[in-house]
């Protein structure tokens, strides 16, 4: 546990800025292949964030949320999971509930404005939060309803620096320590709340340190060192699901990192913040430590990473077709799963529309 | 499955039906779960869950921490993973902090995962004035509830619909705002059946024949209405429908009593401008304008604040201000 | 001191008559303060604000941390303490967690201090559908504002009305929340004075006379109303009635619009159910009923949450829905 | 500032449980009239309380919240306030109020359900708060625009234990903190929020540790200790007011204390808590502290005292009479106040409502 019981302010990391391991630090017990399929997957959500930042612009997409300067807090927390623990995301979560296996076609799904990209049948992975901090007391529930069932789930809830100032995230950590559950509260602390910095949306010096409030540790990482985020999420994991003795199951992160392009693809972020600062973060870029980490332990090479490259283009590409491709949804599905059984009032307005596109055909409506 | 004249009954207040149905569910069914504010140890502030945390322990009986989003943003949680969680708040006036996850979440899940998730939760609240309560303790603001797609807002006005109607909403696979009129917590005893019952959720119950004027009401409110129905017999014959179900409305038995009649008025204790009685009225004259003899008339609490209760009487409607509404529409 | 034809005017998109508004307010009171998430450096996510916050520091155009029940409830204290704030909710799906502050406090302490303590602010907040944004971001709940006693409610759909009302808006001494109806935030241009003026607060405004019938409407679906209203030209002469304040309600001018065509629509996109459109429906039978010549018909958003983008364009009322409404009108 | 910045178990005390000054407190530098003037508001808050309790039982009153056990944390904290500083009550504040010369009568007509008991002219005193913990984001807002029109007044919140588990405690904290406004936070923490203990509220440790999260000090304080809760809310009155080069304005001060009778007349205190438990905090009652205390000083002596015990009964019992002789408020109040002017409709409503008292009277409307 000594990972986690620390001053908030001490930052867990391993990897220094270009991929070398920090003096003292250790590097956690990961076999070759995982260290490779961490970093395809941040590779993955880069590309895919790259398309994804195009197709809007092109108009095939509504608003997307990009990720890129974030991969390592994601794919190395969510690595830290056994298969059955959950993710309870924000809506920039993509390389994470990927590693869920929610599909890049279903995430596509979702920010091309069609519910079934919400839907994630069977994995352990919750809807989409757009309204922030609101998926906190829910993460809590979950937890809490798994404990009760006496599972050994562990539910792993991420949400921004800019959600750490809302009601919800206090009554959802406060509801995890009273309740003890087995809960990990991730703060992808990216710097920036749209156009409000991290300084200004608290005056408390980390975002660790407001787990003091709630009775369980709070933990600083550098969020784009994937090796540091896993070490800290699987610690966090170990006590939520065994935990010793009295000691408290729930565990906030604050995995320390970085933005690197517009808040959502409606943001400017030139109007708030200055390249200078973008590019001295782009130093830390987390895909580039663990590259040149793997290169240097032998695990990869030109070759490989070129085969990664193709292969990830290919999976990026075929998403995109599958995603656009898919049919689009059905009107009558406004009227669906409004409730187990439809109410004749919506039944009557059902009817009505249907009368109504009868009349006009969709293209008069649409117009 | 609804009660008959044979079944053993108990003689209840509404509270203690309340507290009856809450029971019966915990007792058949595991997944259900109570939790919120002094529920525990302390059975509620009106006593409307006392005995279930000595009965079910406190994994089943919980007492949160004060906060009602937390209260209700777990809750749905917990529903989601498929527990059966019956919050409870407080007092209506204090749903407000919750509001956004029951009117953002609880109402949306099951739409947003295209019924992945649901939310089989009530979160029950007593409401509405005339008990002398401090502030905040007295509003009516169903309409709000009414007004979000995707949740169902419930209304007893009896002991025995309390505990039917409270063991439906519980069964229920959506989530259930359930309003409980606290001047008639223990205004009055009635039979109740003492074996678990469902009292089916959309359907309305005419209180009181009458083939002059149609009186659509519900919550403690039923009962001042027909009180002021019995007083003005001989005089005008009245028909009071208790809606019991306010989302989704009982559309059919609305405008069944009203084309009987052609005349109607509509008692809420909450504001008139934006209250129920608005949808009701051009429910009625969508349906049913031809048979429309008379205004609607809307018998309800003022646009103001509730005051507090030196003057509380003076703003709830009651007998005599209904039965000065129904003459109106009579003699229109 | 409304704009008559010879004073200068810009020509401004809707959005850009609010940012004109705000800089009016501030420039000429010292005690107007905007205040919300992104509003200063970043102008605002609309630019509603931009500029502002170069023009008056960052002492009257304040970022705030992200907590909407912290913008509102210390606006409140602010306002109680004789500022004048205007916070700004990014999106009306966010206005929930202050939704207490709002009902239970803002709408209240004039009230509850018999006058000692009064809150002028004006939330604003962008709200309504149709520009493919994320979910939470298209819903219209104005009814939820209206059914509190003590908050105006005000929404333009011009640009000349979006800087006069939001100037009255401020200058009034109670609480106002601002709905502007950001579909049309930049869908046209339109005259507005470059000099400070108000709009006054509770007066509808008559954006097409007609005989046949009355459609009563507010915000984006004041544009698509008189569209339809345009197509239908010949065939049927419709009267549109923009409400612009929905709190409290120009009474007088709906009547006497409905009296001379005896015939009426209401068209928002709230859901249907508990939506303004059964309270003017209701208003209209209450004061005109002898005039009524058909059923009022609501041309409503379904009651449904509001689908993601894909599907918005068929939720939404839009010309063709509107026609056929008012043709059913007619056609009783 | 050292009385601030301590550790935040580290509790304030200054008299012992016998009214002795412990071993190395320092007494704070007040006169011996306005220890005399403490000691006598501390004893009419206690008398009042048992009047007012009575007057509700024999249904002269509705509700009431009593306040035995807390009148130490409520004097010793008002009496640190300049006379412009404000107080933001909760509901239970009767005795800090009155210290704003708020007349006893004036609590009375409030909660005998009168709204003019709200008003307080004149004062600086927010009306009362019922809904839990809204009243800190308003503390908050007061503070912020005192700030910003350049005074130099401070504003105290109070709350309970209980009101640290809503979001608004958070929101209004996180809010004084960025803003560094001269707020204090004044949590009563009297172990009960109605029957849910102070350890089944939240799992940190204390509640003055909740301040780490808002970056600005949190300390805890003996609160039926008067001169201990005095002097550490007069140091945080001194920061807020002048502040000390950058360090932080705000600061949340818990003060430790216990609930003597019911939550509210409405509540049954036997259900959940023991007597026990009631009778060991009774030995730290503040009166008696301050009493032995200054009997010991030489301030206080038997003949003072009911000198003392003479005025405060004729003061509260003048006080019930003045609220009971009070005309009761008139029903048109109900249409007044909603706006600063009456729009039509209300107007309407009032008009329709005269007519129906005309009609019928107020005894039928009433009955
Ligand atoms: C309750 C709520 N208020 C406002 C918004 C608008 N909004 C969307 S994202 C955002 C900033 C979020 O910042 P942060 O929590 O740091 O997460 P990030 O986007 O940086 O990952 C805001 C204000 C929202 N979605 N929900
Ligand atoms: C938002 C809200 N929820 C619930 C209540 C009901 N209620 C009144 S007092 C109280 C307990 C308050 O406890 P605490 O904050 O410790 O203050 P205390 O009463 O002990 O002084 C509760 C739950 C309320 N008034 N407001
Ligand atoms: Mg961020
Ligand atoms: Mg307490």
């Amino acid at each position: 546990m000594s990972t986690l019981q620390r001053d908030p302010d001490t930052r867990v990391e391993i990897l220094d800025e270009d991929g070398r391991v920090r003096d003292g630090a250790t590097v956690p017990d990961l076999d070759e292949a995982q260290l490779v399929e961490m970093y395809r997957e941040m590779r993955l959500g880069r590309h895919f964030d790259q398309r994804a930042v195009s197709l809007q612009r092109q108009g095939r997409m509504g608003t997307f949320p990009p990720m890129s300067g974030q991969e390592g807090a994601q794919v190395g927390s969510a690595h830290a999971l056994r298969n059955d623990d959950w993710i309870i995301p924000s809506y920039r979560e993509h390389a994470a509930v990927y590693g869920k296996d929610v599909g890049l076609a279903e995430t596509l799904q979702y920010w091309m404005g069609d519910e079934r990209g919400n839907q994630m049948d069977g994995k352990p992975v919750f809807p989409a939060a757009v309204p922030i901090a609101t998926q906190i007391p829910h993460a809590t529930g979950l937890a809490w309803a798994s404990k009760l069932k006496d599972e050994d789930r562990v539910f792993l809830c991420y949400f921004g620096d800019g959600a750490t100032s809302e009601g919800d995230f206090h009554e959802g950590l406060n509801f995890a320590g009273v309740f003890d559950t087995p809960s990990i509260f991730f703060c992808n602390n990216n710097q920036w709340a749209i156009s409000v910095p991290r300084e200004r949306q608290t005056a408390s010096q980390t975002i660790a340190q407001k787990a003091t409030a709630y009775g369980f540790d709070g933990v600083q990482v550098d969020g784009m060192d994937p090796l540091a985020v896993y070490k800290v999420t699987r610690d966090a994991v170990e006590k939520a699901r065994n935990p010793d003795g009295d000691a408290p199951r729930p565990t906030l992160i604050e995995a320390v990192q970085y933005r690197f392009g517009a808040h959502t693809t409606a943001d400017d972020p030139s109007v708030y913040r200055d390249d200078e600062e973008v590019e001295q973060w782009k130093d830390r870029d987390p895909i580039d430590r663990l590259e040149k980490y793997l290169r240097a332990e032998g695990i990869l090479d030109d070759e490989r990473i070129e085969t990664i490259t193709d292969e990830i283009e290919d999976e990026v590409a075929e998403a995109i077709e599958a995603a656009e491709s898919t049919e689009r949804p059905d009107p009558a599905g406004i009227f669906q799963h409004v409730f187990d059984q439809q109410p004749a009032r919506i039944a009557n307005q059902q009817a009505a529309f249907e009368r109504l596109r009868d009349r006009h055909g969709d293209e008069e409506l649409l117009e | 499955m609804s009660a008959n004249d044979t079944t053993e009954t108990d003689d209840l207040t509404l509270v203690q039906a309340v507290r009856d149905g809450l029971y019966g569910e915990m007792d058949r069914d595991d997944e259900v779960i109570v939790m919120g504010e002094d529920v525990g140890k302390n059975g509620g502030v009106f006593r409307a869950t006392e005995g279930l945390y000595e009965e079910f322990g406190n994994d089943r009986v919980i007492d949160t921490p004060l906060a009602e989003s937390g209260i209700v943003g777990t809750a749905i949680g917990m529903a989601a993973y498929g527990l059966k969680p019956v919050p409870e708040i407080q007092f209506m006036g204090f749903i407000y902090p919750a509001f956004d996850q029951i009117v953002s979440h609880a109402a949306r899940i099951r739409t947003r995962s295209r019924g992945r998730f649901t939310c089989p939760m009530v979160v029950r609240a007593p409401y509405g004035g005339g008990i002398r309560a401090p502030e905040h303790h007295s509003e009516s603001k169903e309409a709000f509830f009414v007004h979000e797609p995707g949740l169902k807002v419930v209304v007893p006005s009896t002991p025995r619909d309390a505990k039917g109607l409270l063991a439906a909403s519980i069964r229920d696979p959506d989530p259930v705002v359930f309003l409980e009129p606290k001047l008639i917590y223990r205004a009055f005893r009635g039979d109740v059946p003492t074996e678990p019952y469902t009292t089916p959720l959309g359907e309305a119950a005419v209180r009181r024949e009458g083939s002059d004027v149609s009186v659509f009401t519900w919550g403690a409110m039923a009962q001042q209405t027909v009180e002021a129905a019995d007083q003005l017999a001989g005089e005008i014959d009245v028909e009071v429908v208790d809606l019991r179900t306010l989302s989704p409305l009982d559309t059919d038995a609305i405008v069944e009593s009203f084309k009987k009649t052609g005349r109607a008025a509509v008692v809420h204790e909450a504001p008139k401008t934006g209250g129920l009685a608005g949808e009701i009225t051009a429910t009625i004259q969508e349906e049913a304008l031809l048979y429309q003899e008379a205004p609607i008339k809307r018998i309800t609490g003022f646009d103001t604040p509730f005051p507090l209760y030196a003057l509380e009487d003076y703003y709830l409607p009651e007998p005599a201000r209904i039965k000065d509404g129904i003459r109106e529409v009579v003699e229109f």
